[in-house]
């Protein structure tokens, strides 16, 4: 990669990772449905739209340059980017978590109850911060029970043992681990709405030297989501081919979707994340990230600065890595695209 | 007297190659049988037929008027052309596994007093052979003759019925050769055993054995050479102690007896 | 002098044997530095003084939580697993593999099964493994068996099986039984060929301990190189690894050492 | 008879072989059976109607949107990965191996860091590898590289090392170099271990291509087992993990006949 | 006549055990030396060191006059005491494996007419051996004595300087050992090869040999038998065509002369 100092030529193509989740299923679909092509052309670039089996590996593989943007949830782009050093714009706000992710007990629908039992989850992730807050909510802390570091791919069939009591996950294992009989979701993101954020985010550098791509990117977004909310048959083929590219069929995926506040209009996106309760909720995710210790060796959790719009910051000023920017989704919402 | 081993018509073939053709042979309890014939005959192979290492393609082989079924045990030792001891066990370790393997059926090592006793008894044979001084080498420390007169002490050891050697003393220098022929002697006297040997030594043949059989095809075709097998060309019971100028004359003139 | 017949001193080896391990050392410096001088805060390549910085707070300062030494907590733990699952696969190669190396019968009804089981996946049945044996300790040290085992067994029935047929065969005359031959001929002449199949499982065991422990754990080498995995801070995996191959080697230079000592017929060059 | 003489004939021996699978799948359906009585809607073990109608759809009715039979596409392009695979490391043994096997100055130089090499576990290397080599077929075909081609290496050069040195030398005394030593002597009896490492190496490569392909790609029978894992389908993953076993074990047994049929002198009973 | 081969206070031992004692020898070119020796003395060991693959543990060993390495090449043959032909080549691929080294230094292989003219040469010295039926065979597949005949013919066709065979002819009936020894005696004057042959044939050694060197122990101490090794007791160059009679006293008086 070359240095941030001298900006880098403008390009021709990007490539953009992306992983299975509800509230990411548009991006494969637009690629399918030829929106992708449509916008991408329409502003003269190429964009690879690439599917990352892993969710980690299409973060890291962004962190290490070899993608240009990627899906991400806002704490993972404090702690594996931004952290490392990697300036980054988070250009589209997709998507809150209203529901998709949970905190499951089996055998008891009383949250309390998971004081000293094992608790499986990836660690150091969203979920994590949701369990955090979840015992926060009942006057616990994270002391208070034993997590266990489960990855992603695995812990429905890890759910299925008896040895597994507890367990907090997001979708789609959260619906299949929720059927599986006895199990009781006692708290979710829709208890705590608005703090786990699926994003869109694109290098800084890259943006700033090619601004058409993170327009070419608002306008595939705001197209597909429109596309897909729509009640008619185009609408029900959109989602039907999404749920089958996230290997669940239409009404798994229309249960998940009921999970995710996707922000379908632009002007609601925006709106959000020009709301000082952004900066709130990332301090709170900045202030957990820290204390797990994912800031590596720095010595405050200030060390990693943000940006919102308006331009007010978070943390050191002087090294802004992750910066919340309200303009592509602005541009949509004035129809400017 | 019946016969203690009887081939009937008995033929061995590989692939299209016919190694032994209709080959008919009583062998009597308490006879050493001494086997020569040109190299690539079928000797060796004729000792595995008896040894049950090998089934005949053809015709049949009874033991004591039963067939022989295609298994080896230990009432027919053996001491194969190519060194057969075992590579990771001593000189001593080799000779006492007969003695264990027959007496400890589960875990086949002696222990205490039984062990002493086997090992007394290994080291009398090992220093019968000369490797008196050699008991806790390995084989691959040892000398080709040294590994045969292993081979040698560790079936001796057994005492089998029937022994099978095939070529047992080919490596030897001409002094330790003559020890070998005492104790053979001796043993097969001492316990009554039936030995077949395969030897390329006439002399040895002759003075060795009470019967002298001799390998060879019957015919040679030289543009199929490999369709026609051996057999007894000819077999010459011996009455012990005849002098020693017949059988000069008798192995100058068995190349012709052969092709008769 | 031919290549062929170039005998190498000892000292020469080791220095030779270390020039490819320190020339990739070097070029990972250099790239390392190159990284960093474009983007300090590059976490893809860490210098050495940030891993040692992280590594010394892993190895030296008790975690608040549970008050242990982290690395050697993860070190034990792995360890343990990874020997009590080699030590099962080893024990189970050589039951397993000499019945079948040895009798034909057993051979034919065993040896498919093996072979199936040596090429399933294991991974791919993981859910199943997890309702059969939980998540505990036995579940991963059942992952590292099912994953070593097959192939060590079929690796020693074929060594046994190509033991010279003279050889068993003699030991029948000599009165041996099918046991017999089994625990005195092809037993002990399986051992060395155990130990180098232990040394080729090393390999694939600390894979298969690092799958198991990424999938449900709380301590262990593979659990932290994977949840240090979240936020790529290579500066704790690169040493972690680097660990793992230590240990690795220092386990295979033990059993190829075992192997000289407790076999030398084995290794004797024979003329 | 004793049991080490008891040859079984080639229908008895197909006979005795399926037996102890038959019995897992009785056991399997047993337990499937008891499973569904206690809940209908069990996803753990399917039963053998869900499982086929699962197939049926992938196997027989192409996808709406890519047009293709998505078992068919899945199987493809995971054998590809696994041929080239397979083939690169299989090239590499070979070649690595032999030189190392043969020529000691080499055998100083390169062991020490092909055994570093076949300890280290690829998995832990995974975000190294892939951000070295990009989510493309490259870095999947490199993972089951790394992973199964160190220990070939090591095996053939065992297995030369271990050709008696009478071999060697008579080679040398008839004008043999050490190239010709090489060649001629080393290469054409390394070439049966080097298919029975190949067998013995396919088990790790599946393991290998599944774990590359559960990370990074769209397609690949591992990308559709851990694609629907997350909703515990297990009867798509199971009829996909016993595809994986019928596709290994035909490969396995090409190998073998191969082997045979290449190299009868290595497999003729010597007297 | 300088010596082609000079050997100086040579020793050889494995660990503690001697092997070979002080032993200081020259070898003319053109000379046929023959070695006995009882079992075990060390006389396969003196082979290997002529042939450099071992170094001698104390001395050293000169050829024309220059320090030998311990290396060998295709001056030297040899037909080593065990079977040492190529098990992955058949008859006659193992044959023509020389000429092949030789002309083809990249490939290895020979082919087209080059092919034909090296294998026309190949066969014409496997028939004189005895295999010219067996071409197409592999070891495995051929007995005792064929092996150790194919040996014999690979070393040959090769013509090298030295030749050094450890008991060649041992596992060979009567008939075809008359013919090997004609074979060997013609190509050692037509090419003057010089030729160390190790035997247990004392007539074999006297009837080909122009010199008979034979190994032992000069002394036994029978509680460290191994702390002696063996050096050349007796060294007996011969007359060609000594009469038969004479040989028969000396072969009978050698145990004597070894110990004097
Ligand atoms: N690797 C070894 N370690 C220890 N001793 C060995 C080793 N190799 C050979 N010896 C010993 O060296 C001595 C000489 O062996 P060598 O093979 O030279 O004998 P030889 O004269 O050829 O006997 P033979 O006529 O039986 O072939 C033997 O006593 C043998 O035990
Ligand atoms: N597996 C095999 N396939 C084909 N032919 C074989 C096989 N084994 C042995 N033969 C052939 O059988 C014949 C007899 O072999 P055998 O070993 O019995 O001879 P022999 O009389 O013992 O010879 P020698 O005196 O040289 O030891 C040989 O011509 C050999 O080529
Ligand atoms: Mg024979
Ligand atoms: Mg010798």
């Amino acid at each position: 990669s070359k240095p941030s100092s001298d900006a880098p030529e403008p390009r021709q193509e990007f490539s953009i990772g992306w992983s299975i989740y509800a509230g990411w299923m548009p991006w494969p679909y637009a690629q399918q449905a030829g929106i992708v092509k449509k916008w991408a052309d329409k502003y003269g670039i190429k964009i690879n739209i690439v599917q990352v089996n892993d969710y980690v590996e299409s973060v890291n593989q962004y962190t290490a340059g070899k993608l240009d943007g990627v899906t991400v949830a806002n704490m993972d782009a404090l702690t594996i980017p931004a952290a490392g050093g990697k300036d980054t714009s988070a250009i589209i706000v997709g998507d809150y978590s209203n529901g998709n992710d949970g905190v499951l007990l089996k055998g008891t629908n009383d949250l309390k109850a998971i004081k000293g039992k094992q608790v499986n989850l990836v660690e150091l992730s969203v979920s994590h911060y949701l369990l955090a807050r979840a015992l926060n909510s009942v006057g616990m802390a994270l002391t208070d029970v034993k997590t266990i570091n489960t990855s992603d791919a695995d812990i429905v069939g890890a759910f299925a043992s008896p040895d597994v009591k507890a367990a907090v996950t997001w979708n789609p294992q959260l619906s299949s681990m929720k059927a599986q009989p006895g199990a009781n979701l006692v708290f979710s993101s829709a208890d705590i709405p608005g703090e786990i954020l699926d994003l869109l985010v694109v290098d800084t550098d890259t943006l700033k030297a090619n601004p058409k791509l993170g327009k070419a990117l608002a306008g595939i977004w705001y197209e597909t989501v429109a596309l897909m909310q729509r009640q008619d048959t185009k609408g029900k083929e959109a989602r039907a081919a999404m749920a089958k590219l996230a290997g669940a069929d239409p009404a798994e995926f229309d249960g998940q979707l009921s999970t995710t506040h996707l922000y379908f209009d632009p002007n609601a996106a925006v709106a959000a994340t020009s709301d000082p309760a952004l900066i709130t909720t990332m301090k709170r995710v900045r202030d957990f990230s820290y204390s797990k210790g994912l800031f590596g060796g720095a010595r405050s959790a200030d060390a990693v600065g943000m940006s919102f719009p308006g331009g007010k910051t978070l943390g050191d000023p002087q090294h802004v890595t992750l910066r919340f920017d309200e303009s592509f989704m602005k541009l949509a919402a004035d129809g400017k695209l | 007297m019946s016969a203690l081993l009887n081939l009937r018509d008995v033929w061995v073939e590989y692939g299209d190659r016919i190694i032994i053709e209709n080959l008919n042979l009583d062998i009597d309890a308490g006879s050493f049988v001494s086997v020569v014939g040109p190299s690539g005959a079928g000797k060796s192979t004729f000792l595995r037929l008896i040894l049950g290492q090998e089934a005949p393609t053809h015709g049949k082989i009874l033991l004591d008027g039963t067939p022989l079924i295609p298994e080896c045990g230990p009432d027919r030792g053996v001491v194969f052309q190519r060194y057969s001891v075992f590579p990771h066990l001593s000189v001593l370790r080799n000779t006492i596994f007969g003695m264990e393997c027959a007496q400890a059926p589960i875990s086949g090592r002696l222990f205490g007093s039984a062990r002493r006793a086997a090992e007394a008894e290994a080291i009398e044979m090992l220093t019968a052979v000369g490797l008196g001084d050699s008991l806790h080498l390995y084989p691959a420390q040892m000398s080709g003759g040294m590994q045969q007169r292993l081979a040698i002490a560790q079936a001796l050891v057994k005492r089998p019925r029937i022994l099978l050697l095939d070529e047992p003393f080919g490596a030897l220098d001409p002094g330790i050769r003559a020890d070998m022929h005492a104790l053979i002697t001796r043993l097969w006297r001492d316990y009554t055993l039936t030995i077949i040997m395969v030897t390329h030594d006439i002399g040895e043949a002759f003075s060795l054995g009470t019967r002298v059989l001799a390998l060879d095809k019957r015919r040679h075709d030289p543009h199929a050479p490999h369709r026609f097998g051996a057999t007894a060309v000819y077999d010459l019971p011996l009455e012990k102690k005849i002098s020693r100028a017949a059988l000069e004359q008798v192995s100058i003139t068995i190349d012709e007896l052969g092709n008769n | 002098m031919r290549w062929v017949n170039r005998q190498v001193r000892r000292t020469d080896r080791l220095l030779l044997g270390s020039l490819p391990i320190l020339l990739l050392v070097v070029i990972y410096l250099v790239m390392a530095v190159s990284r960093h001088a474009a983007n300090p805060a590059d976490k893809i390549l860490p210098l050495p003084g940030t891993m040692a910085e992280s590594m010394y707070a892993l190895i030296f300062e008790p975690d608040k939580l549970s008050g242990q030494l982290v690395f050697w907590a993860d070190t034990f733990a792995s360890l343990q697993r990874l020997g009590i699952g080699l030590g099962i696969s080893t024990l189970m190669a050589i039951m397993v593999g000499l019945v079948i190396g040895v009798l034909p019968p057993v051979r034919a009804t065993l040896g498919p099964l093996v072979t199936g089981i040596a090429v399933i996946p294991p991974i791919a049945l993981l859910p199943i493994l997890f309702i059969a044996l939980g998540l505990g300790e036995t579940a991963k040290v059942a992952l590292i068996v099912v994953g070593i085992a097959p192939v060590m067994i079929r690796d020693i029935a074929a060594h046994v099986v190509e033991l010279p047929r003279e050889q068993i065969i003699k030991a029948q005359t000599l009165g041996a039984s099918s046991w017999q031959v089994m625990i005195r001929v092809a037993l002990p002449q399986a051992m060395p060929r155990l130990i180098h199949a232990m040394r080729l499982a090393l390999g694939p065991a600390w894979v298969f301990l690092i799958s198991a422990e990424a999938i449900a754990s709380d301590v262990g080498l593979g659990y932290r190189i994977f949840l240090v995995r979240r936020y790529l801070s290579m500066d704790v995996i690169l040493p972690y690894v680097a660990w793992i191959a230590i240990l690795a080697i220092i386990i295979d230079m033990t059993l190829a050492y075992l192997s000289r000592r407790l076999f030398p017929w084995a290794h004797e060059a024979s003329h």
